[in-house]
Formats: C-alpha cells, structure tokens, sequence
C-alpha cells in the first residue's frame, strides 16, 4: 500500500563531501515501511530530473511517543539527482512514494544474522538491525568502505548489540582490502550445525562475491539489488533482473519482485546497468 | 458536472484518460494504490501469442524532459494474460483496452482472436508502432499498404473496438490514419515513441543494450500535439491521442488539438497517484468554461 | 593540444564547433560578449533574395526542454547580407557559413550565386528543411527528387562548399543523406527543427501566430544523434550534426555517433558564453583519452 | 559589453504575495548598467524552465565606499520563472546576463521628466530617476497600482525630489482608477512652451494610452516594451516590434533595439505577446 507523499526536508546531516543523510517528514511512508524497502523520490520539482530514484529506507524516524513521522536516506552523490539530494534544505518539498519492494525477511535465533554492507550498501542494514535485535537474533555486520571517513552509523549497530568487522579500501580502520576477506574467514571458521543467514548489500562485484560465498558454504543469502528503475511500481519493466525460477531463467522486476533476491537465485552474468 | 465519457467504436469509456500501454503494466500492479477502476481504461502491456523476454537491461535512460526505453515488449503472451490478469481487472472493474503485438499479420489475428474470445476485453489496440523491435510492429506502422493490410485483416477476425496505435517516425502520420480509416478501424492511438538513441561518450557505448529506444515523456509533447491535430483534419474516427502528458492541461491541450481521449504513460512513472486529479480537473475545466461535454471540446481549436 | 581542426569539403574549420543558423544572429550581435572568430565557423540566420519580414509575434514558446520558433525566416535579403555583414564578419575573422532559403531553385541559385561572388563566405548551407514556410523549404526538403534536384542546380552554380540542411520530418532521413550525397553536396547538416505545435487551453488558441513552429533544444537530442548515427551508415559526406546540444558531452555524443562538426542553436539562448568552455572541452577529453584529433573520434562509436 | 555572472541571492524582500525584490551579487552587470537596461535571467539550474527571462535592473547595489557590486530585480509572480524568483533564497545561484537593450535618456533641465509606471512597469524608473536627479531635471511619477499594497519604493522617488502623483484600481490610495487620468489632465494644464518627456512602462494598453496623449499633447515620449524575449541579445529575433522607420514600418528586435522605443514610432495595432 504505497503512498505519495510531498515530504518536507526535515534534517540533512552532510558526512562527507560526498555522503548525507537527509531526513523526510514522511509519516504515512514511515507507518508501513519494513526492513529492506526503499521509496521512490523526486529529487527536484519540475522536469529536470524527470525521474524519481529509488532510495532504500535508512532509519523510520519517530516523534517523543515513538510514532513514526519520517523517514531518512542515507545518500551517496553520483549524479545529477542524488546531488540535488545532497544539497537539499530544510523545507524543501521532496515528492517520495513507498514502501516499495519486497522487504528482507529477519532471520529468528538460533540462527545468526550476518549483514555485509560496502559503501552506500549499509542503508537498507539499520531497519533489518532492529529487527533482528528485536528478535534477539544475534548479528553481525560486515562493513567496507574506501576509507575511514568513509563510515557511518557504527554506533547505532553496536548499539543494537551488533557484532563490527570492518574494512577499508586504504586500511585507515580495520583490515585492509575486500569486505569479503574477512567474511571468507568467518564463513570458514563456522561449523556447519551452526546457522547462519546472510544478507549483502553494495557493489555489484561484492554481492556477487558474497554469493559465490554463500554457494561454497551453503548459507541462505539475500542480496538487496540496485539496477536503474523507471518507475518502483511495476510499470514500466525497466528494472529487470534475471532469475532462476521453476522452468528456467526469467527476466523479473526488481521493483516488485525485489529488491531484495535470495542470492542463489540471480544470474549474475547478466546484471548490469547500476553504477555499482 | 460535465459528461466526460467518451465513445470508441461500440465502447464507452467513463472519461478520456487511459492509462498508455508498457507504463502501467498489466493494471493490476497499480491497484494498490489507484482505485484503477475510476480511470478511462487501462492499455496493459503489449502482447504477443507467446512470453517474450525482452531485451537486455539497461533498457531505459533518461534524457531532457523525456526517457528513452528499449524494453523490447517483455511479456507474458496472450493466453497466459487471458488466464492470469484479465480476470481480476474484470473483477476490479477495469476497462482493459489489449495491446495487440505480432511479428506477422497472423499472430496479430492470432491474438485478436484469443482476445475476442475472452470476457473483460473493452477493446484491442494494435501496436503497429513499436521502434524497440526488429519483427513485426513498424515494419507495419512504417508503411501505408503495411498498414492497411494488418488492420483490414485483424478486422475480419474480431468485432471489438479496433485502434491501431500510429507511429510518429513518418514523414506525414495523417496518411497512415486514413488508411487505418479505410482498413476499418474504429478509432487511431497515437504517438508511440520516437526512435531515438543517446551514446555514453566516456565508454562510447550506446546507453541502451539495444542501441536505439523510444523516446517518450514532456519533450516529444508538441510533436505529438501536432501529430493529432494533422490526424484530426485527416480523419472522422476518434483519436487517442498521447505524448508527454503529465498535467491537466496537457490532456486538455490535446483534446482542443482534435483528441476524443488521452493516453499517459511517461508521467505516470513519475506521479503514479496523478489519476483521480486529472480526470477531476477536466471537469473543473469544463465547467469553469461552461462546457456540458469532454466531447464538446474535441478539437475546438480557434484561430 | 589535440588538432580539433575539421574539413567541410574545401573548407577549414579551426574546430568542430559552430553556431547554429537563426541562432546568432549576423554573429555580429555577439561581438560584444563572446570572440566569435574562436568558433569552429557561424551559421548565419536564413537568406532569401530580398528582405522578408518573418511571422507576426509571438514567434516563440518555451516547451519541456525546449522551444518552439516561428520566426518566418526574417532577414535583410542577401544584397544586404553581402553589403552590410559580410564586410564586418571578415574583419572579425569569422568562418562565415551562410545559411540560404529559396521559394524556388531559381532563388536558391541566384542567392548562391550571390554568395559565390562576394568575399569571405566560408560554407553555403541550404536551408531546404524550415518547417515554417509554407513556400520553398520543407517541400523540397521532404521530397527525395525535390532535394536531389535543389542540391544539384545550386551545385552547378558554385564552387563554395556545399551543404543540404536536412529535415527530421521525415521517415528516413538517411535517404535524404544520400539523394544529397548524388546530387554533388559536400556535407550535410541535420537536424533542423521538427513540426510541432502548442494550444493555450484557455483561450483554445495556439500560442504561435503561425499556428506551428519546429521545436529545438535539448529535448529532441536523442533523436538528432539516432538520425546522424543512420547518416554516418549512409553516406560518406561530412556530417554536421545538431540538435539539442548544450554541453561539451553533448558535442562528443554526436561526434562519436558521426558528426564531423556540430552546431549549437538554442543552447546559445540561454547562455551565450558557453563557446570557450564547449571548445576547450573536446580538447581536454581528446587529451584524456589519448585521441591525437578530433577526426579520430568521428563516428567511433562501439557497440 | 554583457557579462553573464553566476549571481548569487544576496536578499529577497517579499513585498506581497505577488511581489518581491530579490538582490544579485553581480558586479559586473551593476558597474555598467545605464537606466531602463535589463538582464537574462535564468530562474533555476537545469533545463526546467529552459530560458532566460528578462528582467529591468531595479537597483543598483553599492558597497559602503559606493562601488556598485549588485543589482536587484523587482519581481511579480506571473508564471513558473517568476514563481521561482520570488521562492529563492539567500545563496542560491542564478545566472544573470546584462547589462542588455537601449537605456533611457534621461532629459536635461529646463524640460522636465514625468515617468509612467503601471504595477511592475515601476521597476525601470529607480535608475531612471537617480539619474535624472543628478542632471537636476525636475521630475513626476505617476504611479498607479492594483491597491495600495500593490505601490512600493514610493519614499525612494520622493526622497530623489519626484512628486508622486498615485492612482490605484481599488481607490485605496491616491485617486481612483487609471493613472493616464491625471496624466491627461497634467498634460492638458502645461504651457506648451514648457518642455517636458514623458518615459512611460507598464501594462501595453497603458502605454498605448500614454502615446496617444503624447500624440495629442506633441510630448516626446519614450516607452520600455515587454515583449516576450527568447536571447536578450538580437539572436533569435522573437522579440520583434513593429516600428515605422524611414521607408515604412519594421519589425526591430526590440532586445536589443529596445526595449525602449519612441513611443511615436511604435505600431501599436501589432503588439502581441507579452502578458501585460
Ligand atoms: C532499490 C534501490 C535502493 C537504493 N538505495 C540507495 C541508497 O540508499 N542510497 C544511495 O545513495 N543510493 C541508493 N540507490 C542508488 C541510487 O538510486 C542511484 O545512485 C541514483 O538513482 C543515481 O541518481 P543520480 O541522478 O544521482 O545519477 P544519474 O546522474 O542519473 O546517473 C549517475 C550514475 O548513476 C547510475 N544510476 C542512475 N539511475 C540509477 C538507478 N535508478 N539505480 C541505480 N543506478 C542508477 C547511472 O547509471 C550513472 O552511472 C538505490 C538504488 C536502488 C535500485
Ligand atoms: C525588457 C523586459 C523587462 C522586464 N522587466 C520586468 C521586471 O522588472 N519585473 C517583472 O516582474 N517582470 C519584468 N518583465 C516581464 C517578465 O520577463 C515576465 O513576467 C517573465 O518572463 C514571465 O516569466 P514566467 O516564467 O513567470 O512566466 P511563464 O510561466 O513563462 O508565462 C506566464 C505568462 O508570462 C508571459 N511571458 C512569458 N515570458 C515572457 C517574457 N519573456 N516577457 C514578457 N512576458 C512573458 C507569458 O506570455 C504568460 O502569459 C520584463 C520583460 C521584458 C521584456
Ligand atoms: C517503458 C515504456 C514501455 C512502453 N511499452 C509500450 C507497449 O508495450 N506498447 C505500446 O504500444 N506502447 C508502449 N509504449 C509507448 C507508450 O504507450 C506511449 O505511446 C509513449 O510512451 C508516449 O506517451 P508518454 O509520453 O505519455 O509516455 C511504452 C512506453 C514506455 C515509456
Ligand atoms: C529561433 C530559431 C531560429 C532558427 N532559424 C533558422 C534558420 O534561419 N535557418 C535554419 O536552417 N535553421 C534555423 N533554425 C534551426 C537551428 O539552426 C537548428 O537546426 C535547430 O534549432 C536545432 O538545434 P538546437 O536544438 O541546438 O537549437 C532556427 C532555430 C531557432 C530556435
Ligand atoms: S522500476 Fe518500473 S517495473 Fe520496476
Ligand atoms: S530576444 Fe532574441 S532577438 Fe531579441
């Protein structure tokens, strides 16, 4: 049940020259949104952009009671929309529709819950983290970045109780190199009996990574897609993604279908198209 | 409260607004957040005989005020459409207008066919225009016999309402509605997209897996403007007409060019929920100007 | 330092980058704002024979990404040109391309002659492709025999290089590349502007005088760079392509779908000094990607 | 010799909720503007709306030592980039090209000058008016509006020494209905021996109605036309006016043959266009 709604610019906390977080007055999106859902804004008003962007829920934001009344994105400039959204200010008006997608689904104890997020790819984890905690999964994110100023949000995961391996392109914080340097370490290291969902978010090559992992290792895996999309409604089949189902290999909408794949499913030879 | 229903062929539609085909897939995707009843009709996806997959992502880029798409009509075929989806936009109320595909004039009866036979089609329009595919659509839609031949045929195998949709990539569209006319058609649609294509200069590769797409969206709206007002000097059939409406006005800008009813489809990417204040604001309109009927206006232009 | 020098047939241009005919004016206009003998060359506005007085206001409508124009071909008349503007644009050091109109093929070749005899004309593009006339132009523009047969009597009369300005309201524009390319042109331009047209739903009426205009701006570039990427299949002729160019992207996007040089029109409106910016673009990308000139780049797009 | 400045938004004065006065950083254009000159401005970043939109310069703003470093417009809401102007805020940028067109003449004593404003049409009068008070040429405003919320900057003409002759639609200030009716009577009780100018802007059947009385009363008067502009700069030749010229009448680009006109030699019958 998707809503539109002309969401007021209620906070924009610029992290870096090139990261924000940008909070939206937005309570009937905030209301239905679960873990892994992304809306569908427009950057600017009029025609310039003409399409909205899909951006996965950051954070519900709630009033003093604990009512939702907004969301945030935690956005990464690329071009020329997500740099309208970085420079966003209070009171401007943000058109944004959603939820849209199909959500993560949390993984119960025993079993354990292990996020891998690289870059921008943390966004959709902080929603998934609560509810995990909720459950009283225990977790762990996998969480690589170009640098250490590179890193978000750490707190609110530990915070949750959440278990941090980090990584940096340039070893300014944690291990140098790949996010799934460690959690090929990791994977190794767990006995079979004991399971274990994981779920990716990031760079193409780095989820498809993580599903080459999960395939050696046998591990239930989602990954949260990011190819471009026309429309998040199931309109236009911009955002087709191919997946194995019964009979064969289908094209399916990642809009409605996902974004979130299990991980075994996606034909990965055949994405393209993200800036990822 | 003016009359905005609107008359093609042997079908009633509520008011002119129709959802445009391949923007709103089959209907059913938007009935979660668009009483899809309320609107004019609906132009699902187009279909073949059988599933097709389409081509390739990426398979849309966006350019000034427009878009680019190079879908390659992805769909589930006629008799699984028939099966799955028409029932429930039967259910919902929906006046289901079929997108009609083919690679030859056969499939194109093939199709009508299956269409006629079922319950809950309100009528079959003829996609002749599609620039993203190599067989079958503008081979037809680009040429005046080609034309005439797919729809004087398809009009020997139903008795639906029969619009085929025109192509803009020709030197003069009000040709190929008269001969649309002549086939036998009970109405024209159009535009369908401008072929067009947009290159990324750092890797010098054509944006689109295909190469070329359809143009659609704002930009193309005063082509498509002109298009069906020659259309409406040519031909006596109602004209659906679309092109990069997104705004009330724009509707009613085409139905003063000569339009009886209008298709969206670019826009409603962008502001799915726009429906119910489009079709609320031609009333307005018409009663602010003291006007008792939509078809009152059609093609009131003055000079 | 890449060479960014371009041939038009006998001509050189210090760079691919030109001013778009009805655009700029005589180039003396901007003069004061911008070192007009920099530019690649100036496509000065559409000659006739005599003076004309163009379209009665309003001429233009601002559209998604674009306008519309019907300015109705207003000029001083090539006596004029040749007296009053020619003089001036040689001292300044201009490439001077002139653009010229006809009613008739006689007036196309009297104004060439015309052109041919005096100094400093760099380039003749013959306008056979403005959708805003009702005589000369477009008819000959939209017939294959109409342009071989415009392009080559003009072609007896001079020796100057030799452009046909093509028209995209057509099915094949390509087609129209090579009826030019067998009548003795010595490149081609494209794209002019497409027909359109724009209805003020308050008053019904439409917002040009002259009823129609053609559209230009950044709105109809993904369908000028598809129709100079089916020229560059086509002929071998240089390519002067346009359409919708704003940026230094936009200039690579059509030299790597073929066009040998390009012009800016509406761009220019919004922001006249954008020629240095737009030239020393091309020449850091070459730069960048270790082309050594501008010729290499022409047409290399991969698929 | 226009510049074109990427001006920044150094103050916006909502005057009404139609009116505002929006100030540019731009020195450039300040330095060398002459009364009754304009700017192309362009409303908003991007291609929506896609061309300039001229404007009067309004004032010319100066530092404390007096050097000019800006210019500000007088804005009235009519459209999208009007809509646009009066919503920017402090720091936005907008391109801003000028000085552009044929200034005013200021006349010299012993004539005098009445200037002509109706509604917006005030905006070219603030330089106008400096400039004739430092020729020390007696001067008049007529001055007519909606209402008397629609009549702003009245102290800064007073305060240049202009007697202020107001007229509003509404009576609410001044004398009740069009400000050609004092005019016309101001005209009618002149000597003919006294020499005066008249430079008239606002809606075109006001101005119209000033030529006609400069006809009758053989005043030479000088007219800033509104006509829709595409370039600002003899480019396009949207702009075009029909004036009588030695050998019959023409269209002339009026951007940059105008905007100001003999009001004599304008063929009023063929104004069309502007929204005045
Ligand atoms: C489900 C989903 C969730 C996402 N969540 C986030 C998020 O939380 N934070 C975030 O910063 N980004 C997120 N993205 C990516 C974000 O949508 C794109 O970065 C954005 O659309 C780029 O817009 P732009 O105008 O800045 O780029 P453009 O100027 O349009 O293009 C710049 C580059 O971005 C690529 N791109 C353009 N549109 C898209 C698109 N719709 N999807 C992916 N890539 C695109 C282009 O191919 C190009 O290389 C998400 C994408 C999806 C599909
Ligand atoms: C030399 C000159 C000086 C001007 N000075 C001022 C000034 O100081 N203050 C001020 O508020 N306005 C001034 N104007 C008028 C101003 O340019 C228009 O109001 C503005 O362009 C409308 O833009 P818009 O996007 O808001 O309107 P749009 O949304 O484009 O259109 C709304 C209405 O405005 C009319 N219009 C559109 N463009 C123009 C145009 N270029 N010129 C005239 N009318 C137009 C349209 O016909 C339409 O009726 C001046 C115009 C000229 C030519
Ligand atoms: C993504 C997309 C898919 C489309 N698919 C179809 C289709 O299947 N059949 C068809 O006849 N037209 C199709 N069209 C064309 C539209 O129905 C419409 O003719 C065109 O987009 C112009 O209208 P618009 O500017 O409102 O989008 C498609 C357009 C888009 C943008
Ligand atoms: C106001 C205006 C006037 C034009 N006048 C002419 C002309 O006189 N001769 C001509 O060949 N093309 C003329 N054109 C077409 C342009 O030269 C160019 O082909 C077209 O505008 C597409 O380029 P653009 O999108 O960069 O403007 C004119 C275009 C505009 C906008
Ligand atoms: S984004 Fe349109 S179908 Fe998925
Ligand atoms: S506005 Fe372009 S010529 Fe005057």
């Amino acid at each position: 049940m998707p809503v539109d709604i002309p969401a007021a610019v209620i906070g924009n906390t610029r992290l870096t020259p090139e990261y924000n977080v940008l909070s939206l007055a937005a309570p009937g999106v905030a209301e239905h949104a679960a873990p892994g859902q992304f809306v569908m804004v427009k950057t600017a008003p009029g025609l310039d952009p003409l399409l909205r962007r899909p951006f996965s829920i950051f954070e519900i934001l709630r009033d003093a009671s604990g009512a939702p009344v907004g969301i945030s994105l935690l956005n990464k400039r690329v071009g020329v929309g997500t740099s309208l959204l970085y420079d966003a200010r209070d009171g401007d008006r943000i058109d944004c529709l959603g939820p849209l997608g199909k959500p993560f689904e949390p993984v119960d104890p025993p079993a354990e819950a292990w996020m891998v997020a690289g870059g921008v790819g943390l966004a959709p984890f902080a929603t998934l983290a609560q509810a995990l905690a909720a459950r009283g999964t225990s977790m762990t994110l996998f969480y690589g970045g170009r640098s250490a100023a590179d890193l978000f949000h750490e707190s609110f995961f530990t915070g949750l109780g959440a278990t941090l391996v980090i990584t940096t392109d340039d070893g300014s914080r944690g291990e140098r190199g790949r996010v799934t340097r460690p959690l090929e370490r990791a994977l190794a290291a767990r006995a079979a009996t004991l399971p274990v969902t994981m779920y990716a978010c990031g760079p193409t090559p780095m989820m498809r990574a993580v599903a080459d992992l999960a395939a050696t290792h046998a591990r239930p895996t989602f990954v949260s897609l990011e190819p471009v999309m026309g429309c998040g409604m199931g309109g236009c089949y911009s955002c087709v993604v191919r997946v194995t189902r019964p009979g064969g290999t289908h094209f399916v909408r990642s809009c409605i279908e996902g974004p979130v794949f299990d991980a075994a499913s996606v034909v990965w030879d055949a994405l393209k198209g993200g800036h990822h | 409260m003016a009359d905005l229903s609107v008359k093609i062929g042997s079908l009633t539609l509520k008011n002119p607004v129709i959802a445009a085909s391949g923007c709103f897939g089959y209907g059913l995707e938007y009935a979660s957040a668009v009483d899809v009843s309320a609107l004019g009709g609906v132009a699902v996806k187009g279909l073949f005989l059988n599933e097709r997959e389409g081509h390739a992502p990426p398979r849309i880029v966006e350019t000034p005020a427009g878009m680019l798409n190079a879908i390659g009509l992805q769909g589930i075929g006629v008799h699984r459409f028939v099966r799955e989806k028409l029932p429930e936009l039967r259910r919902l109320g929906v006046t289901t207008i079929v997108n009609v595909c083919g690679s030859t004039i056969d499939e194109y009866c093939e199709v009508t066919r299956v269409l006629s036979d079922a319950e809950g089609v309100g009528a079959i329009e003829l996609n002749i225009s599609c620039p993203n595919i190599k067989e079958g659509g503008i081979q037809f839609g680009c040429s005046l016999t080609g034309t005439y031949d797919v729809v004087s045929a398809v009009r020997k195998v139903t008795s639906l309402p029969l619009v085929p949709k025109l192509t803009p990539n020709v030197t003069d569209p009000a040709s190929f509605a008269r001969a649309s006319e002549d086939a036998g058609a009970d109405a024209i649609s159009l535009v369908n997209t401008f072929l067009a294509m947009a290159i990324d200069v750092e890797t010098r590769k054509p944006k689109l897996t295909n190469l070329m797409g359809g143009l659609s969206g704002p930009a193309i709206r005063p082509i498509a403007v002109r298009m069906v007002w020659e259309c409406r000097q040519a031909v006596k059939l109602p004209i659906i007409g679309m092109g990069g409406i997104a705004t009330v006005t724009d509707v009613l800008e085409f139905i003063i060019a000569g339009a009886d009813a209008v298709q969206v489809g670019t826009a409603n990417f962008v502001y799915p929920t726009l429906w119910a204040d489009m079709i609320d604001g031609i009333d307005k309109y018409l009663d602010r100007h003291g006007i008792a009927r939509v078809a009152d206006l059609v093609g009131k232009m003055e000079r």
